[in-house]
């Protein structure tokens, strides 16, 4: 992240401004969903761009997640730039055959003469109590299918960079915010700037482990290094920043260095993210791992609303404090 | 629960006792709903709940009509359709403070309330997420003959999913016995309803073959005869119907939903709580027809208020679930 | 693409350039299917087709009415939407073949078939899978006040998915100018509409707010007619219409499908052939009305096929993209 | 396979007496999907069922596949056994808000006390010449979700007895079926059985390497498997034939057996079933392998109509013979 930096933005309020500023940059672009216009969706994220932009371009939608992101497809294809709006990640089971049979195929199958400019932003994340359909990560499904693009911010900073990177794409892309960040605070500069897909992002430079760490785990992962750190353990924390395009040199390299992994991310932790990303690392690090690939993930339950339950699903600060521990041998 | 009727005569069917019993059930229902928002307050209860307030005399009306082996699936706003159907206040509170106690031994919270033995095939917090299986109930009920029905509830917000129409067709082609309900209250989360639904809702049922009807959400007189002609009618195999019940929420669309005025007015607020409240009504009723006196009906408020005291009580008091419980039942 | 004629006389607007130009367009659809068959049954095409043949009133009627720059979505079964709006048969049948000077460079097959210069958003494989992306693209037009309209295309069976619904209420409430144009041919694959199909078809457009209207999908004249009065209508901003064709498949559901005495007659596929088959209708009309000699229609008709034999040899000599192309194009 | 199988079957029989077994043995058990009665699927695979067991327990329906999925979560907790047919295994993109935030939560989110015994049954594979909407293998989303069993027949004999499983499991179960299998024959004895799931079969045992392969992948790696005797290379053949639950313990000890390890399967090979699968070997035979464990599934792009261009996008016996050469050095 650059010095210049000094303002601190929310998460909420990063992904506000990108959002503004692109409107503002590029009249094509707008922005469709549930509650998006005065209500500013349930998350306030999208508070005052209606009274900026209009209804014509912050338009409330009915629940129709599936009717609304295929208008969003067939809006990219012919001049717009919808930003579509699914308040909760779970309810992109709506929105699979629109996303994956009609959006990430149509520049391909048309041999590349239609293209498919849209955003998908929706949530990810789980302990807020809201049980097994309002908690899902399942941002694996999407980084599965070519033709999708898939980011998973975890810092105001990225988030805005990120997005605007996203707006500006001419594929269509799905953004991942994760609720439980949303009032986050960082550092996001004045001055325009953006943010390249691709490019893993080192939050912390170590020797001992890698910690790779997306989205919401990003944070977690922070901590842990913290204690790492009073435990003797210095610890690399990389955020991939986008799970498609993947940046896997980034991480082979931070492997090779430290010799020990351990992989963090919220979704289900079986057929997901954890299991690419060390497979990538195990391949390309083969003959530097001390140990193998640690993979920490959503504990493959549904996801309970009794708290005391909840909180057991999830990699904690702790859970990944000790997780490290064993695997250097320290515990 | 149902009280026999004849379905011919439904119309004239409410007499003294059954109409007692339709208050009380409204009753436990508005007083249950104020202990949530009081234990929210209170921050005892985790996360967020949508409370019923206002609509009681649908869900009252309708499961009043149904018998305890008859099926209903529910929604995000499924306090009073649970109450409705049979289920107990501890329970339910203890469900709602994610204890081993509720119905679902904490893991499913307020929006996942379900209980067989009242026929609850469960909550659902993905709007129009229980069409699907409430249709599927209703062929398993023609399929074995069973004579059960089922009633599917849904927020007005659900006539924006595709899926509704899907099972509606369904449903008229193989004649399934199953009555969908929707509780037109006039809002989705912050928006109304005539911004997200265009053309005629009552046409929504009959284009896919449907029998269709309204009704005054708030009167549960009126909800609960209707109720009886469709339900006999759909138990009698002559098919599924879908019903509109106009009515209004008093509160937020959830319990932290307190500053609405940038989605409707504190006056229309204050019309539907003074002018069209279902249990005032009932009460007024129920009184000009000499069927109770006043005062019984202020006894059965007391009792209720007693009974919900206690079942909190026993709701805040019971344990969490055993931190071992969290990968027990993710298969059968 | 569209000829000028005063909408408010559409009704009576088709004569002789026009027709013989409807006439022509359809013969090239009949022409087109002639050849795809004759293809497959050489086994020179990779995999299988679906048919128009029996259907060219509806793609005829609807394109003739629309301006080269508007929108159309198609399906599975999309040659003759393709070449109404204006493809050539070479590129084609190169791409049926899977050849690199195909629309999608052989990317793309039969049902993927798009083509941005004559507006065609492309041919889909999912049934009703391109009801939104019509929908959007009808946003566009509203938004950059473009004046475009959008047709969507789908068969009957595309009524059975609930998006359909959801959009054509998307539509309805922001005044889109969509046509949602069914080509209803009694068939999803092997069953009958009426066994999927509950209630009233057109109200399953008005249900939803949006103008809904049939024609005999045999008489190009007549879908001509309407598609006039509906594309204005939308294209002046007074919103979507549902347009219910009534028509009929000749051939299978694709090229394969042989045997069809388990879900129709012989006698009803004779019937539609010889009694309501457009082109022979179109052509008695035409002569009958003095538009046209029968020698004229004749010299149509074999100027076409000579134009598809080209075609056809242009597609089968044609290579296959490079083999390098399988990963490119799959991000813009 | 034990000894006792003569009769041969192809892998549609195989499906179809299992239904028609399971049909007999229980009156709960029913079908619905489209074009299942009279046409008995596009496939044919069904044929004949309809006229046994009536249209009241093969039920045809519309073009619902969101609808009818959830009218089978419904049905199986009331007390049929529904067997769902998606005909295309590219429209689970329309079920899965059935099948994730219905069928694979009821269970647990009830507490344990509605059970919803369904299986979706569907297809997956290319080289069809049916372009990109008709050719996708997306057994990997199920897979991810807690809830699901994921089952990936190979053989005849396989397809019977896991289907014989899945309609008496009391959890909904996902049912895969290679298109391209339907006509292959196989013994399948005359006498009732059934296969257990996470029990992973050894189709071909090997000293050199191990392949691990899933469904249509199993007859690749098994002809791929000659080619390597030619070359002096004794190759391991190993099916999990479930997904989920997953014999790691059968894949993990075939690794050590072997070191070297390649994984085959139809997916698009980016966050999918190969990664998750290489993982659990990378970790389980750390100390074991000789080479990173290889992952071979689909071309990470839409899947091309065009047959020249197709056939480069699935692992084929020559690619996996030649890899698998290089894996143990001998290319
Ligand atoms: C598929 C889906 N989309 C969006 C939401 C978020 N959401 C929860 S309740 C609600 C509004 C529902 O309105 P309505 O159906 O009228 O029910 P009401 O709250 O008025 O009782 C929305 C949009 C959801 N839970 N599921
Ligand atoms: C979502 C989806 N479900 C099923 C299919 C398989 N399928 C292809 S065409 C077809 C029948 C379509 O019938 P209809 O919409 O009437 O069009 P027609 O073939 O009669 O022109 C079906 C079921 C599909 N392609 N997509
Ligand atoms: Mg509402
Ligand atoms: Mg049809």
């Amino acid at each position: 992240m650059p010095e210049i930096a000094q303002r601190e933005l929310t998460f909420a309020q990063a992904v506000r401004e990108a959002l503004a500023e692109e409107m503002r940059r590029d009249s094509r672009v707008c922005i469709f969903g549930e509650d998006v216009a005065e209500a500013g969706t349930p998350f306030k994220v999208l508070s005052g761009l209606v009274e900026e932009f209009g209804a014509e371009r912050v338009l409330d939608t009915p629940i129709s997640e599936a009717g609304f992101t295929g208008m969003g497809v067939g809006a990219a294809m012919t001049g717009l730039r919808p930003v579509v709006d699914i308040m909760f990640g779970d309810f992109l089971t709506l929105t699979m055959d629109q996303m994956v049979n009609q959006a990430a195929k149509a520049h391909y199958m048309s041999g590349g003469t239609w293209k498919v400019p849209m955003v998908l932003r929706t949530t990810l994340g789980a302990t807020r109590r809201s049980a097994a359909q309002h908690s899902q990560s399942l941002h694996a499904w999407l980084s599965h299918v070519p033709g999708l693009k898939v980011v998973m911010p975890s810092t105001p900073y990225d988030a805005k960079g990120l997005l605007k990177t996203a707006i500006r794409d001419d594929n269509p892309v799905v953004f991942f915010e994760d609720k439980m960040s949303y009032k986050q605070k960082g550092p996001v500069p004045e001055q325009e700037y953006t943010i390249p897909f691709g490019v893993a992002d080192v939050k912390r430079e170590g020797e001992d482990i890698t910690l790779v760490a997306t989205s919401s785990m990003v944070q977690v992962a922070l901590g842990a290094a913290k204690l790492l750190e009073g435990a003797g353990i210095s610890a690399e924390v990389i955020d991939p920043r986008t799970t498609w395009p993947l940046d896997e040199k980034t991480l082979v390299e931070s492997a090779k260095k430290t010799s020990r992994v351990i992989v963090l991310d919220e979704g289900y932790g079986r057929y997901g993210v954890t299991g690419e990303i060390a497979s990538v690392i195990a391949e390309g690090a083969f003959f530097n791992l001390e140990a193998p690939v640690k993979r920490m993930g959503a504990m493959h339950v549904p996801i309970p609303f009794s708290p005391p339950l909840e909180d057991l699903t999830v990699p904690t600060e702790q859970t990944v404090f000790e997780a490290a521990r064993i695997l250097c041998g320290k515990a | 629960m149902k009280t026999e009727t004849d379905p011919t005569r439904a119309e004239t069917a409410v007499q003294g006792e059954l109409g007692i019993r339709l208050y009380r059930q409204m009753m436990r229902i508005r007083l249950f709903e104020e202990q949530v928002n009081e234990l929210y307050t209170r921050a005892l209860m985790p996360g967020l709940a949508h409370l019923y307030t206002g609509e009681e005399a649908v869900a009252v009306g309708i499961c009043e009509a149904l018998n305890k082996s008859d099926y209903i699936t529910s929604t995000h706003r499924g306090h009073g359709h649970c109450l409705a159907k049979g289920a107990t206040p501890d329970r339910m509170f203890a469900e709602l403070l994610g204890k081993e106690a509720g119905y679902c031994r904490g893991k499913g919270g307020s929006m996942h309330i379900a209980d067989p033995a009242t026929g609850n095939l469960g909550a659902n917090a993905i709007v129009c997420g229980s069409a699907g299986i409430a249709t599927g109930a209703a062929l398993t009920a023609k399929r074995l003959k069973t004579g059960q029905v089922a009633v599917c509830f849904f927020g007005e917000g659900a006539l924006g999913q595709g899926v509704l129409y899907e099972v509606m067709n369904l449903a008229a082609l193989y004649k399934l016995p199953v009555v969908y309900v929707c509780e037109n209250n006039l809002y989705t989360e912050y928006t109304h309803f005539s911004e997200t639904t265009a053309g005629d809702i009552l046409a929504r049922g009959t284009a896919f073959g449907v029998h269709a009807e309204s009704v005054d959400g708030q009167d549960v007189r009126a909800v609960y005869a209707v109720a009886q002609r469709l339900v006999s009618r759909a138990r009698r195999g002559e098919g599924p119907a879908f019903l509109v019940c106009n009515t209004y929420r008093y509160t937020g669309h959830h319990v932290g939903d307190i500053n609405r005025e940038y989605y409707r007015s504190k006056q229309e607020e204050q019309e539907w709580k003074t002018k069209r409240d279902p249990l005032k009504n009932m009460a007024e009723w129920l009184i000009s027809q000499k069927l109770v006196a006043a005062g019984t009906l202020k006894g059965i408020e007391d009792e209720i208020r007693e009974e919900m005291r206690i079942a909190v009580e026993f709701a805040v008091a019971a344990p969490y679930p055993d931190l071992k419980e969290v990968d027990q039942d993710v298969y059968a």
